[in-house]
């Protein structure tokens, strides 16, 4: 399918709404203004945009530990998601989650989940309420490389296979999970071919190259959308960073860093749309302005933000009170 | 009304409530059974009988077998939890969810909590529980306070047909995941169950037994041992109380609270073994909120610390008796 | 490896002691000498004897609910075993186990296992101790096709991938977990495929066929036992009964069942050897008599023998007592 | 001796039997970290550097990397245990535990009893665990009521520097299996800890402050919380006694029974949701067999029944604070 040119500005603000807010969280967090720990998306935003970029909000996925890119593909509020991660009390989870438990109903979002592998089996749930629900709509799991390892994964793919449901695994291969290279970890000679072999069919795409992305995403909808059951995905990434914000990276050289940023989507999709004059270098800048409006803005709010207010909201939303 | 089992209560909740509610759903492994096998698929209904018929009468859209993958059953409850059915999941036997706690104790129990109180799961998951099968350590256990100690969980532990049926049609139309325990001991148990559906609330004690001298709390297949106990001590002309307080969550302290300002004296029987158990808990919220009623010390009758045993003579001694109960209440009625 | 006449006694007399058993369990079971429930290796001793073959004790096995052959095959006492199954306090466990939990470390049985899926993460545990002590003997883990699926077992195949262990995972596959068909709760195409898929070979092999498991164990043996890491066998077989003793089967047809049986892989094994005139007629007899006089004492020894005494044993073995 | 981090005792416990015993291995996820990366492999240690420099110094045939699977790493811990090494396995946070809950309690903890008391299973799961790290509700769990509640299994909580090399060094030495629990939030804090090997034994009770006028019984991070309570009530005069048990399970309670022998009073401080908890189970105890002692209701200080929230104003208000604890020993205090 064809992309308009307010398609791709839609996907280029997306990809920047991701890069500009962790470069904020970054920011923020070392300035103190995030609790606990922060993992970020940065580097991997073709994947989760082109991923989310023809979903509806009816359409569901589930996340990772690093899922402030996906839930910014997938539509949730960036000032929602800037004050839950600042635990503020106006976040879109009333800052009870914060950054690993980042949730929108109202998205299709079920959840960043902080356990590695939680969310397979979950997306195979959501799943098939749209098969018996007849919705046409389909369940997107995200993991990484690391997660492709943990059993419910494996799990979540043999039972998506038997019960037929239009699940969408998502493998986000960034070559590591936490510390660990994923050719050590993922014993298999590919992750995507261990996949497969479960009946699915899985393809591997630039994970850097949101049409790429975008397109293999459209084949996995249309087989999924169609009763053709599960599809899969291993889209490689880079990962910017460290595993979470300030993790000193000694077991990667500066090379291997560098190249990374050397591979970003971003000035790829640049360059691109203004080599094919379908957009111009001003129609990106303006996008990015206003991104970065918006994300100041989340940002300014979540640190003026109220904190939740124990006597209120303590042990609200849990159906009994103890102690 | 009419008399029937406690297996047959059970079944009869589930078919009720998937006739009543289109989003209600069966899976598991086995629930239907005979899944492309060369004979007759569907008539197996569960291991012990429990969803029987099911999947003839609402075809395999509504009742599916699954792969032995626990994580898989219970995260796909949780999720078609999360996006709209009322999904019944099965563990074969509560045993089994150390392979699938994850999903349990880290996601559905707390995802109401976690996103907000913009969630919710309304999800039970059936398993059967207990011991006195000859089933040894790994197909024998409790499990109940495992799940007790989980904010987010709702816990049912029912005595008999009646409150099965009752809390079963109760766990599926609640908005929380629900947690519950057929207690397979008692699988064969009749008694009078109302034909119609009929709910009963979570966190109400029921009163098995009146009397003013002395407590007994007891849950699930314990209740008819605290009760023999009690038919025991009356032939003494002792007057036993027996709460069976139905759901260990929510708990009704109330109810334990006030037949113990009433007796003074406390004894409460747990098939578990005894560290982190209902025992303790119970006890401890008697020696704290009811400390001063109490005229003697909490007893508390419970499984040996160790796991459950497989020779017949081992699993008798390991289960509480109701001649333990009936020890420990006399000497908790002794003790002055 | 070529076979002599003792080993071609040994292999029958091992498969036949299987046969033995698990026909008097079947009747000793309908007397009411068993408790609780049993799950029998009828029409798979093929299989576990094949694989065993080769094994001494000091290689390790892990086993399932469905373990009587694989202790058998591994040399387990029978008449120990007859007891534990009875749960008498001569059983090998002392009784405290049963027919799910018959372990003996001197036999390098690392026990049946009631959960499924529990015992491959421990194979992988045993051959790892052997690859780190430089033993040059491995672990074996035995599974059903059901027990393919649970994420424990996908999560062995590739940690012994990944630490290189000599684990050997034998997949029986009988065609059911329990009353469902394997066809229908193994997602994948092949079984053996998927197995593959994790990066270490796996051979499908008839399980009704002594030779020719024994012959595929040898191929594994020799890979893991220099160092090359993990393998895999699928032994396709028949289950003669139901799941358990007393399963009435409705699901599968007589006809179904009665080509179970046609395929029995203890005539087969007769016919061969003594086709080939390896053996004759009057061994094998000479061999059944002996292993039923066994069993018969087993049987016998077992309903006479005393339970365990609760004052003594029941809280003995767990490093504390409470209550 | 010398003073030493909390951290750097788990440390030098591990490398020292490390040293000692040719058997003791490390595996786990990043327990060396970096392998096949394009830098330096080994210098991470673990995420917060429990096992810092072991790989370098022991190599990758003693401390290895995992993929992130636990079920994997527990079951492969145990076989190795069931077959002559002494594994050290981590799960990285004790809130995963649930994805390889099976191995754990299923599995380790009943391989002993099971087999009649023929295979032991030498075995240590460190896992880091408690909130105040703004972590959320899947890593700031402390769910030892969950191990506790195992028959089988043996349960740690080291308050301090000293205990957490003493008590790992003897749970690397015991022949069952054991879970460590390393108190995220003590990892910073100093204390003397001599430089040789020496075993704090299981079961013994640390009395962490003298008192005859109430009894604190706290583990872990609560310690030092109830000793600054102990210490704001000293400034009335009253003297608190605070016990440290060290060990969940085994539990010592004859320490526990004889300090409120002298007291009278109780308060079971526990950073764990309430039900089914060591505060329930500790009261349990001392409700029946130290009854005659008791002067007033026990008072229990624990989580509310709810997850771990993220939020530092719900987090700080989740945790028992000394506050919340010398207002319970007040209130003990002051019943008559
Ligand atoms: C069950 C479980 N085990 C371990 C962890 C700790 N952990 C968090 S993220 C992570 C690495 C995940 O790697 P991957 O799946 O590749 O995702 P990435 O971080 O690369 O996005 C680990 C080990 C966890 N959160 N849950
Ligand atoms: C974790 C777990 N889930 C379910 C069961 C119940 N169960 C016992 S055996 C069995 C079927 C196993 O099938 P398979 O692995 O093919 O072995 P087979 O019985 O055919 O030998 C099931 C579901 C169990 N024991 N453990
Ligand atoms: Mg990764
Ligand atoms: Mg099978």
């Amino acid at each position: 399918m064809q992309l308009s040119r307010d398609d791709l500005k839609r996907a280029y603000r997306s990809m920047f709404t991701i890069r500009a807010f962790e470069e904020r969280v970054e920011k923020e967090f070392a300035e103190g203004n995030i609790p606990g720990f922060a993992h970020v998306y940065l580097g991997q935003e073709a994947s989760g945009v082109g991923v989310c970029f023809d979903l509806a909000d009816d359409d569901y996925i589930g996340s990772t530990h690093r899922g402030h890119g996906h839930c910014i593909a997938k539509g949730v509020d960036v000032k929602g998601m800037m004050l839950e991660i600042m635990g503020k009390a106006g976040g879109i989870c009333g800052g009870k989650g914060g950054s690993m438990h980042i949730a929108d109903m109202n998205k299709g979002m079920l959840g960043a989940n902080a356990i590695v592998g939680g969310s397979p089996p979950i997306a195979v749930g959501a799943a098939l309420t749209q098969k018996l629900n007849k919705t046409g709509k389909v369940a997107v799991a995200f993991s990484g490389d690391g997660a492709s390892n943990q059993g419910t994964t494996f799990e979540a793919l043999n039972m998506a296979v038997v019960l037929g449901v239009p699940a969408i695994f998502v493998f986000e291969n960034n070559g590591y999970g936490e510390h660990t290279a994923a050719s050590y970890a993922v014993g298999a000679p590919s992750l995507a071919e261990r996949v497969r072999s479960f009946g699915l069919p899985c393809e591997v795409v630039d994970g850097m190259d949101f049409f790429a992305v975008r397109e293999a995403m459209g084949r996995a909808l249309e087989h999924a959308r169609n009763g053709k059951g599960p599809y899969a995905l291993e889209t490689v990434c880079k990962r910017f960073l460290g595993h979470f914000v300030g993790d000193p990276q000694a077991y990667r050289t500066p090379q291997e860093l560098a190249e990374a940023r050397a591979a970003d989507a971003l000035p790829r999709f640049r360059a691109a749309v203004t080599g094919a004059s379908l957009l111009t270098d001003e129609d990106l800048d303006a996008i990015e302005a206003e991104v970065l409006a918006i994300v100041e803005e989340a940002a300014v709010a979540g640190v003026a933000a109220p904190m939740p207010d124990p006597d209120r909201d303590l042990t609200r939303d849990v159906y009994l009170k103890y102690a | 009304m009419s008399r029937k089992t406690y297996l047959q209560a059970i079944n009869e909740a589930v078919r009720q409530e998937m006739q009543r509610d289109p989003r209600v759903i069966v899976l598991g492994e086995d629930v239907a059974g005979g899944q492309q096998s060369s004979g007759e698929p569907g008539g197996v209904g569960s291991v012990f009988g429990q969803m029987k018929g099911l999947f003839n009468e609402f075809g395999p859209d509504r009742v599916f077998d699954t792969p032995i993958s626990e994580s898989a059953i219970i995260g796909a409850a949780g999720g078609a939890a999360l996006t709209g059915l009322r999904p019944i999941a099965e563990i074969m036997f509560v045993d089994f969810v150390g392979v699938c706690f994850d999903q349990i104790y880290n996601q559905i129990a707390k995802f109401r909590y976690m996103f907000g109180g913009h969630a919710k799961t309304p999800l039970v998951i059936r398993a059967t529980a207990g011991a006195g099968f000859r089933a040894a350590a790994q197909h024998s256990q409790t499990l109940h306070p495992l799940f007790t100690a989980v904010p987010g969980l709702k816990v049912v532990m029912p005595s008999n047909p009646y409150d099965a049926k009752g809390l079963l049609i109760q766990a599926i139309r609640d908005d929380d995941p629900v947690i519950f325990l057929e207690q397979k001991f008692l699988f064969g148990m009749e008694g009078e169950v109302p034909d119609e559906a009929y709910r009963v609330p979570f966190g109400e004690a029921n009163v098995a037994r009146e009397g003013r001298d002395v407590t007994l709390v007891a849950f699930g297949a314990m209740v008819p041992r605290a009760l023999a106990a009690a038919e025991a001590l009356a032939k003494d002309g002792l007057q036993a109380e027996v709460l069976d307080p139905r759901t260990t969550s929510p708990l009704d302290e109330d109810a334990i609270l006030e037949s113990v300002e009433k007796t003074g004296r406390l004894v409460v029987v747990d098939e578990s073994p005894p560290r982190c158990s209902m025992a303790g808990d119970i006890a401890g919220l008697v020696a704290d909120q009811g400390f001063r009623s109490l005229k003697a010390p909490i007893k508390r009758v419970t499984c040996p610390h160790t796991p459950v045993p497989f020779a017949p003579s081992l699993e008798d001694a390991y289960l509480p008796t109701s001649a333990r109960i009936e020890a420990a209440a006399r000497a908790a009625l002794a003790y002055s």
